[in-house]
């Protein structure tokens, strides 16, 4: 679709881009001084508005002829610039505007933030992720996928029951956070097994989808091998099940930790991201809040890559 | 002809803004810390009786949920704002240029809730115990207080084995007490009736008020911007900021008197307001029980500390300084507020005291 | 509940995806156009089943919850734990009459400011208005990474990064910065629902917007079409079945979305308000009477999703 | 635009200047590691009103060719007319149609508003497109499935769908890529009938791809036989069977002289 240049042009890019980065760093730096204000508004927001544009136009061209060709960095320079950049703005916009701490944080102070609270932060991911969203996402996946064996064993089960599955995967599930909390307790429990609840109807669903998927000519093929119903399911219908599954395993991957977090703002024993953030808007400390969502969203990406790598593994050749 | 009644028109409205000034009413947003109920009773009144129109302002008072009502304020998404003082002061650390204006609670009613069958006598018993508190900032009154007894909790997270587990829940009593927790935070106008509602009755628990010792964080007060403080001509009204702050004010304060003084009318008053959050709950689940319990609570606090002396809506300077030492005791205040924290010319505007 | 018989060019087959790595599910190409027996009688009997170990279920769950505050002393107006599990003020589990007479104090007036109809409606309203901006900016952007490989590489990964912020934590942030700008009210809502579903409809019409073979793409060559009319009579057309499954899987997440933000922000109506009040007040029957509300309002949007689906892309064969 | 679609007096081939010519051409494609020669020194004029067929194994350039003539690609070397223009100038005045091996079809659009699709992109005078629609259906006897959508037509239909959607503009010339290879042998067999008919009725000019020796033979007038590995043209055989051609023009024994003639040709190419 789209005609670009067959050339790199990677020296132009990186001119670009350098003098893009050290313009908005250079700003940032000029600005760190104006800290503190006595209210919310910098002397000539505009003025330093029009250079941070300015800046990442330039930038932007520079992302734009790094992008070419099929080279490694082509492909890994662009988003990495984008990061860099857009963080880069970020921080000199919000000095320009003097936006205070307690409102939204520059990306330096979020830094610092990670560094100071890093013991704390870890603390709390491990519960977050490791006994909330992981073991959630396992119990869950388990249970789906026992559902839906069972459930395309006995048709009776798959017609009677898939039909509210498929419902109840539309209910939005943060309504019943206050439920099972009242129910099961604060404890790490409650957030696991609401996060099992909310990947085990994705799970079921795909699975029953997939393990319906297998093309009648393979299904012929092993009935004219008069395989057995074990054999006919290990080499036909469990592979073309699997891409299935793992569709859904991606979707839930990143999901299962955000709603651990949103599980943990209905009720916890004093650990978890969930309870940091909460804990932390109540002092404006901001920062840490920022620092804590950039955790959860580096576990959520590390997650969901590595289903995505694990799928890869299982499922050579076939993406 | 048709030119001439044109520019008269014109002229007309030209003229009208100036000769609109003293008639048309400032519109002002207020940002309540809560959903509505008998807790902001003397706004509502105020509003009822007519006093803030009478003072050229056409008030709309916000609801809102377990957020802060400083970052509605600092933002501008509204002018002013009622919110407690830890809230404020942990604020203006952050950078937020937010000011006190008015004190209307003058004393706090926050408290601690045990059954007495569970044997805790006095604040040092609450040692090994679990104590359910509110995250987002309404925590602190139940650090200061533990921390009075040289308690610590594991909401502190440098402390490494605390000797009080804290738990954290969105609000309800009912999801935590008495199962899960030995102590659950209360305020005294409105979880204290919810948690009798559960089937507890008052002879059945033991209530351990903060003030009662010596944790008298201020709660309910009025606040708004630096910016709005300095404007010259707030919201093209001609006046400027301080002077509708004190109006403000003194509505307010007019409508907390009569509030205080005429409770039945005044629950009357905020039942047909709050929705659902009106009603205690379990047996107690009635709207008007609940409220006419709340007003009166309410009324307590308003009646205390400057209000006895005559100076309803004032910050008792030796308060104020008090609850600075004590969050800066608890390690939430790093150090003094500015001078600028507080302002008062706006309540002695309001009062002509 | 399959989408069966979509027809042989819904290729999206759980795996395939093309450029985009997608984290949403893909339209499941099951060719299947076999009538299948109706679903209704095992559904009924699912649905006996399942009202028959309501009463077990609950009472077990009650009574536990009942023991322990008549153990604590509590005055509950009743004398054992069995007796007391129907007729507790704030059940875990509500008794059906309870559930019932909760319902109707809820529904009676149904138009009034504390009803769950009318706020039901409210929150359906923010939803869609969600949806239909998460399309706007959806269609933009899969536009703009189907036409451009600069952009989609230096901005793809940061798409996908977004949909692992937990949104509920930057909510009240959000409303808070759109206060500012003057957008208060129903908008803040619908933007942090337009959020949450951006990002599958981008993934979505992304995909469809690449659907169409090769030869389709020729054809319009030797036409000399111009890039517009490409767009608009042949990859506009394609993407639209693509649209709808993504649009499926954004209602939920987006209703999860305006819900959490009616809890988390100012907000006079809607489900997320009823349930925050609710929950302040203890009143569980109340909790529950909402959460059925909210999963009907879930099922009521994908229908009417569906409905839509079905009366814009009127050629593809009826399942 | 201004071709007539109504039966003309059938041009004699040879007359004029070439409609397409081909020059040394050359196209060779990156492959991963290396490049492939698609097509190597290819010669070639095509007449006004000629059936012109091009086969081979596959791999033999002839889509590429044909792809050329369409520019839907641009060769790497040689020269190129099409219309006495470049192709691409042929393509931008919309001079010819193309007929894909798949149909092609546009799901979204029923079988009138397929048939329509160029003319709306071509921006005709809008009030006389569903009759040119509707004119071509008839010509390939679909005019009673105009309300039809792709999916409720066999492949042959579809097939004739997307015939009738490249004549509709009223193109010289047509360029047809091995448009019948997905059939069964008796639709191919039928459809070729039709499309000599047509052929003979308009008097177009007609590259046609095929796999098909006898495809070839009974339709063209002209089978350019292509070896593969480089592609390249091997021979050309001039069909001389008499016209109007119809089922006895099987039985005719210059019929399998000239399908053996062209099968030698591919087996020279082949060793």
């Amino acid at each position: 679709m789209s005609l670009e240049r067959p050339v790199p042009r990677l020296a132009g890019a990186w001119g670009a881009l350098g003098l893009s980065g050290l313009g908005l760093a250079g700003l940032s730096l000029l600005l760190a001084r104006q800290e503190a204000p006595a209210q919310l508004g910098p002397a000539q927001p505009g003025l330093w508005l029009v250079g941070i544009t300015a800046l990442l136009l330039l930038g932007a061209v520079g992302i734009r002829q790094s992008a070419q060709g099929e080279g490694h960095p082509a492909r890994t320079v662009p988003a990495a610039a984008t990061l860099i950049l857009l963080v880069l703005a970020a921080e000199a916009a919000l000095r320009a505007y003097a936006v205070p701490t307690g409102l939204i944080p520059t990306p330096s102070k979020v830094l610092e933030a990670l560094w100071a609270a890093r013991t704390v932060l870890w603390r709390d991911a491990l519960t977050t992720f490791v006994y909330e969203a992981l073991l959630g996402f396992v119990i869950g996946t388990l249970l789906g996928l026992g559902l839906a064996l069972l459930s395309v064993r006995l048709r009776f089960l798959e017609r009677g029951l898939l039909p509210y599955a498929a419902l109840l995967s539309s209910v939005p599930i943060v309504a019943l956070a206050p439920v099972v909390i009242k129910a099961v307790g604060l404890g790490v429990a409650s957030k696991t097994i609401i996060v099992a609840v909310t990947v085990l109807f994705p799970v079921l669903i795909n699975a029953v989808r997939g393990l319906h998927s297998a093309q009648s000519m393979h299904l012929d093929l092993m009935h004219s091998y008069a395989a057995s119903a074990a054999q006919t399911f290990r080499d036909v219908r469990w592979p073309s099940a699997l891409p299935f599954v793992f569709t859904a395993l991606r979707v839930a991957a990143p999901l299962s930790l955000i709603n651990a977090i949103v599980a943990e703002f209905f009720g916890t024993e004093g650990r978890g991201l969930g309870f940091r953030i909460q804990i932390e808007v109540g002092k404006f400390g901001l920062d840490v809040v920022w620092a804590a969502i950039v955790v959860a969203s580096v576990l959520g990406i590390s997650f969901y890559l590595v289903i995505s790598l694990i799928e890869r593994r299982i499922l050579p050749g076939r993406r | 002809m048709r030119k001439f009644a044109l520019l008269s028109a014109l002229l007309a409205a030209a003229a009208l803004p100036t000769v609109q000034a003293q008639t048309k009413l400032t519109p002002i947003r207020l940002q309540l810390k809560w959903f509505p109920q008998a807790q902001f009773a003397g706004f509502f009144v105020a509003q009822a009786k007519g006093y803030f129109k009478a003072e050229g302002l056409d008030v709309t008072l916000l609801p809102i949920g377990d957020q802060s009502p400083i970052q509605t304020v600092a933002t501008g998404a509204a002018d002013f704002g009622t919110t407690w003082i830890t809230d404020l002061l942990t604020a203006r650390q952050q950078g937020l240029p937010v000011v006190h204006i008015a004190q209307i609670f003058q004393k706090s009613g926050f408290t601690l809730v045990s059954l007495k069958a569970s044997n805790i006598a006095k604040p040092a018993d609450f040692k090994g115990k679990r104590v359910g508190v509110w995250p987002s900032g309404n925590e602190y009154p139940a650090i200061a207080l533990l921390k009075k007894y040289n308690l610590t909790t594991s909401l502190d997270s440098t402390v490494a084995s605390p000797s009080v587990q804290a738990v954290t829940y969105p609000f309800d009593p009912s999801i935590v007490f008495p199962d899960k927790v030995d102590l659950v935070s209360a305020m005294t106008y409105n979880e204290v009736d919810q948690i009798a509602g559960l089937g507890y009755s008052l002879d059945k628990l033991r209530i351990f008020r903060a003030s009662d010792y010596g944790i008298n964080l201020l709660e309910d007060l009025m606040f708004t911007s630096q910016k709005t403080l300095d404007d010259k001509d707030f919201k093209g009204s001609g006046l400027s900021g301080k002077e509708i702050a004190a109006r403000l004010v003194r509505a307010s304060l007019k409508g907390w008197n009569y509030a205080v003084k005429n409770q039945a009318e005044a629950v009357n008053i905020v039942l047909p307001l709050c929705g659902n959050t009106c009603k205690g709950s379990g047996t107690r689940a009635d709207a008007k029980a609940h409220q006419t319990w709340q007003m009166a609570e309410v009324a307590k606090l308003y009646n205390a500390g400057a209000t006895l002396q005559g100076k309803a809506g004032y910050l008792d300077p030796a308060a104020y300084k008090s609850n600075v030492a004590l969050l800066k005791g608890v390690g939430l205040l790093k150090a003094d507020p500015a001078a600028g924290a507080v302002d008062y010319s706006v309540w002695e505007a309001a009062t002509k005291k | 509940m399959s989408e069966g018989g979509s027809g042989k060019w819904v290729v999206g087959s759980g795996n395939g995806q093309g450029r985009v790595q997608g984290m949403t599910t893909l339209p499941a190409s099951t060719p299947r156009r076999v009538r299948r027996p109706s679903n209704l009688l095992p559904m009924l009997a699912v649905a006996v089943f399942a009202a028959l170990i309501y009463w077990p279920v609950m009472l077990f769950a009650n009574q536990g919850a009942a023991q322990k505050a008549l153990d604590s002393g509590a005055d509950l107006g009743c004398k054992t734990a069995l007796a007391c599990a129907t007729q507790l003020r704030n059940p875990v589990i509500p008794a059906p009459g309870q559930f019932w007479v909760g319902m109707r104090s809820l529904s009676a007036q149904p138009f009034s400011a504390t009803a769950a109809p009318y706020n039901a409606l409210v929150t359906g309203g923010e939803t869609l208005l969600g949806l239909g901006l998460a399309v706007v900016v959806g269609l933009a952007l899969a536009t703009l990474l189907v036409r451009s490989r600069s952009f989609e590489r230096a901005t793809l990964p940061w798409l996908v990064a977004s949909q692992t912020v937990p949104v509920v934590a930057l909510a009240p942030m959000l409303a808070v910065l759109l206060g500012q700008a003057g957008v208060q009210g129903f908008l803040p809502k619908a933007l942090i629902a337009a959020y949450i579903a951006f990002f599958p409809v981008t993934i979505g019409m992304a995909q469809g917007l690449r659907s169409p073979d090769p030869l389709q793409r020729d054809l319009m060559q030797t036409y000399r079409a111009s890039g517009p009319q490409t767009f608009l009579l042949l990859q506009l057309p394609a993407s639209l079945p693509y649209l709808f499954t993504s649009l499926k899987v954004a209602a939920t997440a987006a209703l999860v979305g305006s819900i959490v933000a009616e809890i988390s922000t100012i907000s006079f109506s809607g489900l997320g308000k009823m349930l925050a009040e609710n929950s302040r007040a203890s009143d569980t029957v109340a909790l529950w009477v909402i959460m059925v509300y909210g999963a009907a309002l879930g099922i009521a949007l994908v229908a009417l999703i569906g409905l839509l689906e079905r009366a814009v892309t009127r050629w593809r064969p009826v399942a | 635009m201004t071709h007539s679609l109504l039966p003309t007096s059938h041009s004699p081939p040879h007359s004029g200047p070439p409609i397409v010519s081909v020059r040394d051409l050359g196209m060779i494609f990156p492959v991963p590691g290396g490049q492939t020669v698609a097509l190597q020194d290819a010669n070639l004029e095509i007449m006004p009103g000629e059936f012109i067929s091009l086969i081979g194994p596959s791999g033999c350039g002839k889509t590429t060719l044909l792809r050329l003539m369409a520019d839907l690609i641009s060769p790497t070397s040689g020269q190129l007319t099409v219309n006495g223009g470049t192709p691409r100038q042929a393509r931008e005045a919309r001079s010819y149609g193309y007929v894909f091996q798949a149909p092609a079809l546009m799901e979204w659009r029923n079988v009138l508003g397929n048939v329509r699709l160029p003319l709306d992109v071509m921006n005709t005078p809008k009030d006389s497109r569903a009759a040119r629609a509707r004119e071509m259906l008839r010509l390939v006897g679909l005019e009673k499935f105009e309300r039809s959508y792709p999916w409720q037509l066999s492949g042959g239909m579809q097939q004739r769908v997307s015939i009738a959607r490249a004549l509709a503009p009223g193109p010289a010339l047509l360029f047809m890529d091995e448009p019948f290879g997905a059939l069964d042998e008796i639709t191919r067999e039928n459809l070729n009938l039709e499309l000599l008919r047509l052929w003979r009725e308009t008097g177009k000019t007609v590259v046609f791809v095929t796999h098909s020796i006898s495809e070839a033979v009974f339709l063209s007038s002209r089978v350019v036989v292509m070896t593969a590995r480089p592609g390249k043209i091997e021979g050309i055989v001039n069909i001389d069977l008499p016209q109007p051609r119809g089922e006895e023009s099987r039985e005719d024994p210059r019929f399998f002289q000239y399908a053996t003639e062209i099968r030698e040709l591919l087996r020279r190419g082949h060793e």
